[in-house]
């Protein structure tokens, strides 16, 4: 197969398939199909598409799953406008809790708790789960075995981001000013009072 | 305070979202309509949201959390949460109390010996409210940046590829067939009770294939069915063959007369020459 | 509106809607979005797309109801391996089915019922002879006159065989290899050909 027919069957199936397509996803379909087109030569393709659509309506962008083809950032809002429904809106509460996940993974549910000072709605955690955006990447070994979250490269990909390095920067967390260690906020806002050394 | 309420659209910062529509300010001082208390006390998306917004009500830094003042309007929000029996309020119970016992640290003197070695009692707090705003702001990131069906869409386009797509046909192993007869065979001698005999392979071929010519032709002659090619073993194999075939009923050996050519025919295609 | 915006946007709305998208349903689009297009436009915008697509993985095709993208004709049979599934597997009775035709043949049904202990569906003989590898060469002169079954030439060609000599021998059941066989069942089996050759 000629190397522009390679280009075209890319772009083709960039065009078709539901979710973005890896270099090394390309590769394999590529090959199990009889071509024999190496990554190099693979992501040369994609760079000589990314040239093309430049200046087209739509182009093709490299998100965290792999490349897709998408609407120019500028052309969102009128396109908006072909669906009745609105986009959606994400509450306060949601986006304070996706944002702890992408900014402080892995996490437990606890620590989520500990900065928002409120508990964590079942709700959210099923929304952003169901969403794809976040999933349960093990447990952190304490008692109880809480489990942590981290977010997906679906989230990513939602957001448009390669890498959560893309992230814009927020401040790192603060030093815990005193003992060390996660201690659960009830304690500290209950217990404490009694042990502390502020007992005369 | 009240017409800030009715029209929370003027332009400054929104302190959050009342049902989806920014709420931009919040009253001075503790008077609040009625009816609006609840909305408001709900915009608020925990006690540490709370807790940041009196602090920034007095343009003041974290670092310089004015334990006493806040404490006390604190409390205020708290006492109306309770009024309402709004059941987001034992969230902030759990703050008032903690609160109540930073304040009450500060309150006491301290021994002058332990003053360096002391730490602040507002710290936890002011580096919880450090870390929440800074979630905070994160938040604010991720709701501006660009999302995926909000302000871009993913591009695809029409295939007929689908019409292509082969049904694939279900592969099978020589060794699977050979273990598929084994196992028939097995379950046939538990039920039958006997032994199937096992004929050399290429003489059973060779009666399909004469069988196969005969579906073409009426007859044979009975010479065809040797070629010479094949030697000994393959006359053989067809002389053993139209015996079984003769044996099994399938086909007949004509001889018109003495010494004349033999043939053979299907079973029942000399008597009627009706085939199908 | 400059006139290469209307072209990306009219491309960007191709791209993102289910379906075609006609001449008369794009100016009203345009129209109230504010922006005045003619119709007139709007086909030049499409006939320049058609032009600008026409040696890429996908082109702008007028159908029916309208124009979409999609991809180009030649590389359907490629591309149609995204949606390839996996072979299904032939069932045991299947199998046993077509191992009876190949080691007994030429066999009647009856003879495959015998030994098989069931009755043999006509869709297995469908299949196998709609895969080419079985077929009728005769009949039984007995009454009913059932047809004889062979395998074909495509069948040894399938199984890389020269002639059925070549068929496996044929394993020993695993039953009767061990003497210690739990089932008493299997006992009788072994029995069995002792018994008599003419039971039946």
């Amino acid at each position: 197969m000629q190397k522009h027919q390679i280009k075209q069957l890319i772009e083709a199936l960039l065009f078709v398939t539901e979710s973005p397509l890896s270099v090394a996803q390309l590769a394999d379909y590529l090959s199990e199909h009889g071509m024999d087109a190496s990554r190099n030569q693979i992501r040369e393709v994609l760079q000589e598409l990314q040239f093309d659509y430049q200046e087209r309506g739509i182009q093709l962008h490299q998100v965290a799953s792999g490349y897709r083809f998408q609407t120019r950032a500028e052309l969102g809002g009128i396109i908006a406008g072909l669906w009745q429904e609105k986009p959606p809106k994400y509450s306060q509460a949601l986006l304070e809790t996706l944002a702890l996940i992408a900014y402080r993974q892995p996490i437990t549910r606890g620590d989520i708790e500990e900065v928002r000072g409120v508990s964590v709605s079942s709700q959210i955690m099923k929304t952003l789960q169901e969403r794809g955006w976040v999933k349960v990447v093990g447990h952190r070994e304490v008692p109880g075995r809480p489990q942590l979250y981290a977010t997906t490269n679906e989230f990513l990909d939602y957001f448009n981001l390669q890498d959560l390095s893309e992230l814009p920067a927020i401040p790192e967390p603060p030093q815990k000013a005193s003992n060390t260690g996660p201690v659960a906020q009830e304690k500290t806002a209950e217990t404490a009072p009694e042990e502390s050394e502020s007992a005369p | 305070m009240t017409e800030k309420l009715s029209a929370p659209q003027q332009q400054s910062l929104p302190l959050g979202f009342v049902r989806g529509e920014p709420v931009i300010d919040k009253p001075e001082d503790l008077y609040i309509p009625p009816d609006a208390l609840e909305l408001i006390l709900e915009s608020f998306s925990g006690p540490m949201d709370l807790l940041l917004y009196l602090i920034r009500r007095q343009k003041l830094e974290i670092t310089e959390l004015p334990i006493l003042p806040i404490t006390r309007q604190y409390m205020e929000y708290v006492e109306m949460m309770k009024e309402l029996k709004l059941e987001l309020a034992a969230d902030y119970l759990v703050m008032a109390a903690m609160l109540a016992e930073i304040k009450s640290r500060m309150l006491l003197p301290r021994p002058p010996a332990e003053d360096d070695d002391e730490v602040d009692p507002r710290a936890e707090l002011v580096r919880r409210l450090q870390e929440y705003e800074a979630i905070r702001t994160g938040a604010g990131y991720l709701d501006e940046m660009p999302q995926t069906g909000r302000d871009h869409f993913v591009a695809h386009a029409a295939t007929d590829a689908k019409q292509h797509v082969q049904q694939q046909l279900p592969e099978i192993a020589l060794a699977e067939l050979a273990v598929a007869f084994a196992h028939a065979m097995a379950q046939a001698e538990l039920q039958h009770h006997h032994q199937v005999q096992r004929e050399k392979l290429s003489t059973r071929e060779r009666m399909s294939r004469i069988l196969d010519l005969l579906q073409t032709r009426s007859r044979l002659r009975f010479a065809d069915l040797f070629s010479p090619e094949e030697g000994k073993p393959g006359v053989v194999v067809s002389f053993l063959a139209v015996l079984e075939l003769v044996k099994e009923a399938l086909i007949d050996v004509v001889q018109v007369d003495a010494f004349s050519e033999i043939h053979i025919a299907n079973r029942g295609q000399v008597y009627a020459e009706a085939s199908d």
